[in-house]
């Protein structure tokens, strides 16, 4: 979002190379991880996120797959399991749906049907959501729907620092970690520290605060959410926004300590309304702080049709800024 | 253009005809590539050039009754198949003029009147669909042929396997064609494959099978001929190998940095339309005006689309939620 | 859940049985019906439910396939667009992972992208649930799960009526309807009308009227929570239980208008508890009936872990009556 | 019984090894049945009566660092491999001293201490999983093979295709061994492969392959010594088709509609126990009491395998959620 001018220190980069840098650092920094997926290497990645990484790294580290999603990604399981730290790239979510199988009965499932003895320490990358006029087959935005499955982890970085310091977090971590990275993001610019490294990835952030509603967001639609924030500022709501960065767990403390003070909230969720993970959040602000709401919860979703292809249905059909402003005033029983 | 003899056709008149059809998709491609770059078409678009003797060889042989499964590569298909190409440029436009409506974009053109059922941006997504229009077929007693496009891609992807094996296993009447091209976005054929090549494929399943020149739609349009006779008439699925190359880029974001410029020349000399117009003109079949006449009239189509496409209207966005369901059911999403 | 004694225009009779039923009646009623699946033909199906059927209606209605889950539930999506009325059987939930593609990218979406060109008049069944000791990769619940899906119909029959009735039905509708049965119910028996038939399925049924709370809830849950209801009442609660019936769409008229008059809501769902059906119901509740409710809305689902083998583990993983009561007394402030 | 030798042994002390060892898994699964109708055992319960010869023909050649997939018919391989009778029983009762702490039950039984990778209960599961282990060899250059089992249904499976695709085309050291014993469940091979030669499936894949008559423990082992020498040797893919035949039911919900009596009957007069003793016999090699010997040893390994799982303890409900998580990450689920 800002110029190309470096400072000592920081660096003008963006979302997409954040990604790039994320990988690059794992791969340097640890011999049992290598990427593997459709497209990462000769062709540089679908969204040239990896591009110049086969050169860099060669051929063993960035490993080009066939189209065999459900084989590669048991691949990286069993790759996990005898001690490597594969990250899977599935090029998009929409293509995840021929891996359900392996992620939900394998990945999800080994280490208790083992009785502990085997993990599967894998990550998985994936871009999600819809805005580029991809329409009904390439446009899903199923990460909530994803984070429903015990033994998964599901990640949503949102910003530069989360896209460049999850990947590693994630490797560390002894279970399988989703990472969703929305398409909208990779052209984001702005500045990072050179010395970016390995986030957190068990809170959610507060990103702005403010004390007449909570917004609960997450990816790609935290930056619309801001956006809303902002506007309202200026007729006076002052919103708190609340980046999840993590869907599977939820980090509820964060959230109830927000609702608890702002008494309202309105989850801002791309995937589609019915069963989202907006309604799982609510959910638990009904079950965890009911008495402190002084209005019912709203939610911004998508609408509940397969993403058509022209731009104005398109952005219709998912969240956006006046959507949301409308639903804080909603929510506040303002006009 | 049905015509299902079974001996090749040479005649001027036909040569002539499929030389048409593969300029009217290149000179329609070329256009959408300029509209893509005016951001009048969005999203993904996948042109065919250099793939055209697939489609325009193989299409015209089959009987209106006949059904098509496509890919996200099908603006050639569809053209050929007798989609008007005002409502398919409509389609790449968003129009509600378009044949899908506007909903589904260059991915997902479908035409019902011509049984032309999709575009598919999963690839090998198409093959269990063509199975089951076969299966209806089957168990209705038809002779009905439903031929399946895919890409070499499509063949590593466990859909393909349960596809072949399922209608080498029923006898289902499924024309297999696979447009090997020799790469799936730039990943090459030996990078995908342990047995690079295709048509054996075939026989695993005990299939019939075939592998053709899918560069010179004379060799094509032979192959095909033969193949849907062999559909037709045994109830039985064939696979067709064309093996064909990409001009340009998988899409419009693609750097190309997997293969040489070198190789994409070289492969451009054998250009299906040039092979064609060369072979045509060693035998004397070819008037130096037939090319540009055959232009005019391709040019002015295009004119005509573009036009149609452009006075289409946006659909309302009160409209969003349609084609969730069938309307009469839930008059709620109108 | 009776003898064996029939009386004219009553017959005994079990849920098992009543699916069958239901599956004859269609291939005979009409010819563009069949039926296709593992082992529903030579086998007699894996829980006995097309036992009889092939020998009946001939290998052209009743039609084995091969282990290729995505490639026959495509198949089926095919034929519904060529004219044909499948039924598919992917034999259990567990197994409609390896075909989720076939349904989410092209059973629910091909009406949208082909701007209502091609329909997918196609039923897919199949056995849902937990409670059997098959431990991990055989004990999903993911009918609810199944319900975010736009396109897609989905209907879970918890009665032999329902059993015998919904099938038809789905079969007359023009797009992809799910029907999940869970596998705890195929012994369950009773008494059906004879001349018993198609049912509708856009309606919730109101199982047990009561004034205290509604307890809402589908498939093998309906009867837990019934028997919860009657331990209560004993107690002097009156819960109202909801079946819901049909998980996508919902019926939100009968659920508001329960609350509205009872104030008060427990949700039972087999489902994972996050972002289970039981979250978006609730969330339903808060969006529209919010300023109704006198206490936080509760939900009784299934704990956060694979489905363990032990008999002792697997009950305390899934909803049982107990907890259902608990959780009633608990919204009531009920010691 | 880490033998890599080349040649066959048959020295008597090996041959009545390997009759021991069938003889043990039969007997052992003769005693689960008996526990599963006094519901001591539940859920899903696969008896690999009459396949016996296939895992004892193959495991014993494997080395402490090779590595195993099973499927759900999977005592077998698990009690060859070396996991104890002890636990795997108690982990079939579900108790906690089980080889997989009582979650898995009779399909998942794991047992890191020899690299077993589990009865994995989704057909066609093991096999991209047995990729992945064997491309973490391949990446650290060692020379540990994998071996991964599964069933002629698996082989329709789309998974089974990517699997094979991606073993050959990057070099991978599995062996996989196809247990063809004719069924799916109910489904003949014929109802479920337009190609019903499974070996030749491996062509398909430019793999190598091989056929065996799996009911001979002898000829399972000379072919599986050839098959596992070749895959160290190469670090590449190897196909082992066994052709087997299972005596009993599917599982212990199955009427056995699908096939005669007589079929049943006639495939166990070449059961591999009664091939092998009937060959020990015919060659002098076997005296009467040995065989009584066995039994005696294996039934008081099972009377104790009873013991410990009658004496295994119910892991506390208190502890349900664990196992989801690593339990450093996540403390919350104890
Ligand atoms: C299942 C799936 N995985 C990945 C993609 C992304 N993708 C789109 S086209 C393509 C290459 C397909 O190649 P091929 O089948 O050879 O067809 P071609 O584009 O060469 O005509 C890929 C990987 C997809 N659309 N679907
Ligand atoms: C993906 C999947 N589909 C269906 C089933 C149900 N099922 C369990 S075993 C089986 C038959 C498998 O046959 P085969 O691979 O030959 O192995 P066998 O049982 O004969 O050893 C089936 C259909 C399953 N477990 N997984
Ligand atoms: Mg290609
Ligand atoms: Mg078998």
């Amino acid at each position: 979002m800002q110029q190309a001018t470096t400072q000592s220190g920081i660096i003008d980069t963006s979302y997409r190379e954040a990604v790039r840098e994320a990988i690059r650092d794992a791969i340097k920094r640890d011999e049992r991880v290598f990427l593997m997926g459709e497209d990462i290497g000769r062709y540089g990645g679908c969204y040239a996120v990896t591009k110049g990484l086969l050169a860099e790294l060669g051929p063993e580290r960035i490993r080009d797959t066939p189209l065999s999603e459900s084989g590669f990604t048991g691949a990286g399981i069993g790759a996990a399991m005898a001690g490597m730290r594969p990250i899977v790239e599935l090029m998009t979510v929409n293509f995840s749906l021929l891996a359900l199988d392996q992620i939900l009965n394998t990945a999800a499932t080994v280490r208790h049907m083992s009785g502990n003895q085997c993990g599967v320490p894998l990550v998985i990358r994936m871009a999600t959501g819809a805005g580029r006029q991809l329409a009904a087959q390439h446009s899903h935005s199923l990460e909530g729907w994803y984070a429903h499955i015990p033994g998964l982890k599901v990640l949503t970085p949102a910003t530069l620092e989360d896209a460049r310091g999850m990947l590693w977090t994630a490797l560390e971590d002894p279970d399988p970690v989703l990472i969703f990275e929305n398409v909208m993001l990779y052209n984001m610019t702005g500045k990072l520290a050179t010395d970016a490294g390995p986030v957190g990835i068990d809170k959610a952030a507060v990103r702005r605060t403010g004390r007449d509603i909570s917004l609960i967001t997450y990816g790609g639609s935290l930056w619309k959410t801001i956006e809303a924030a902002t506007a309202l500022a200026a007729q006076g709501i002052e919103a708190e926004v609340i980046d999840l960065r993590s869907l599977r767990p939820l980090d509820d403390a964060t959230i109830m300590t927000s609702v608890t003070k702002t008494r309202r909230a309105v989850i801002v969720d791309e995937g589609w309304r019915s069963g989202s993970l907006a309604a799982e959040v609510g959910m638990r602000i009904v079950e965890q702080a009911f008495w402190a709401l002084d209005a019912p919860i709203g939610r911004v979703c998508s609408e509940e049709v397969p993403i058509p292809y022209p731009s104005h249905l398109e952005s219709a059909a998912i969240p956006q800024t006046p959507k949301i402003v409308a639903a804080v005033k909603a929510a506040l029983g303002r006009p | 253009m049905t015509a299902p003899a079974e001996k090749p056709r040479l005649s001027r008149e036909h040569m002539l005809d499929l030389l048409k059809q593969m300029i009217r998709i290149r000179r329609f491609e070329d256009k959408c590539y300029e509209l893509y770059t005016q951001e009048k078409i969005r999203g993904f678009m996948h042109l065919y050039d250099g793939e055209e003797a697939v489609a325009v060889g193989i299409i015209p042989l089959l009987e209106k009754r006949d059904r098509i499964v496509a890919t996200y590569r099908e603006h050639g298909q569809a053209l050929v198949r007798g989609v008007p190409m005002t409502t398919v440029m409509a389609e790449m436009y968003g129009k509600q003029e378009g044949c899908s409506h506007g909903r589904g974009g260059s991915m997902h053109l479908f035409d019902q009147a011509t049984n032309f059922y999709g575009g598919n941006a999963i690839v090998g997504g198409g093959l269990p669909l063509s199975i089951g229009l076969a299966l209806a077929d089957h168990i209705q007693r038809s002779d009905i042929v439903t031929t399946c496009f895919f890409g070499d891609g499509a063949v590593a992807e466990g859909e393909f396997h349960e596809s072949m094996n399922l209608a080498a296993l029923w006898g289902l009447p499924v024309l297999f064609v696979c447009e090997n091209n020799l790469y799936a976005m730039g990943t090459a054929l030996a990078i995908s494959e342990s047995e690079t090549n295709i048509q054996q494929k075939a026989a695993c399943y005990r299939m019939a099978s075939e592998a053709v020149d899918g560069m010179d739609v004379i060799a094509v349009e032979a192959a095909g001929r033969r193949a849907i006779h062999a559909v037709r008439e045994s109830g039985k699925p064939y696979f067709l190998e064309c093996r064909t190359y990409r001009f340009r880029a998988h899409s419009m974001f693609d750097a190309q940095l997997y293969r040489d410029k070198a190789e994409v020349d070289a492969w451009r000399k054998k250009g299906p339309i040039m092979h064609l117009q060369g072979w045509l003109q060693a035998n004397q079949m070819i008037h130096p005006e037939d090319v540009p006449h055959m232009e005019a009239d391709i040019d002015a189509e295009i004119a005509e689309a573009i036009a149609f496409a452009e006075a289409g209207t946006w659909e309302p966005v009160e409209q969003l939620t349609r084609f969730t369901y069938a309307e009469s059911i839930f008059p709620a999403n109108r």
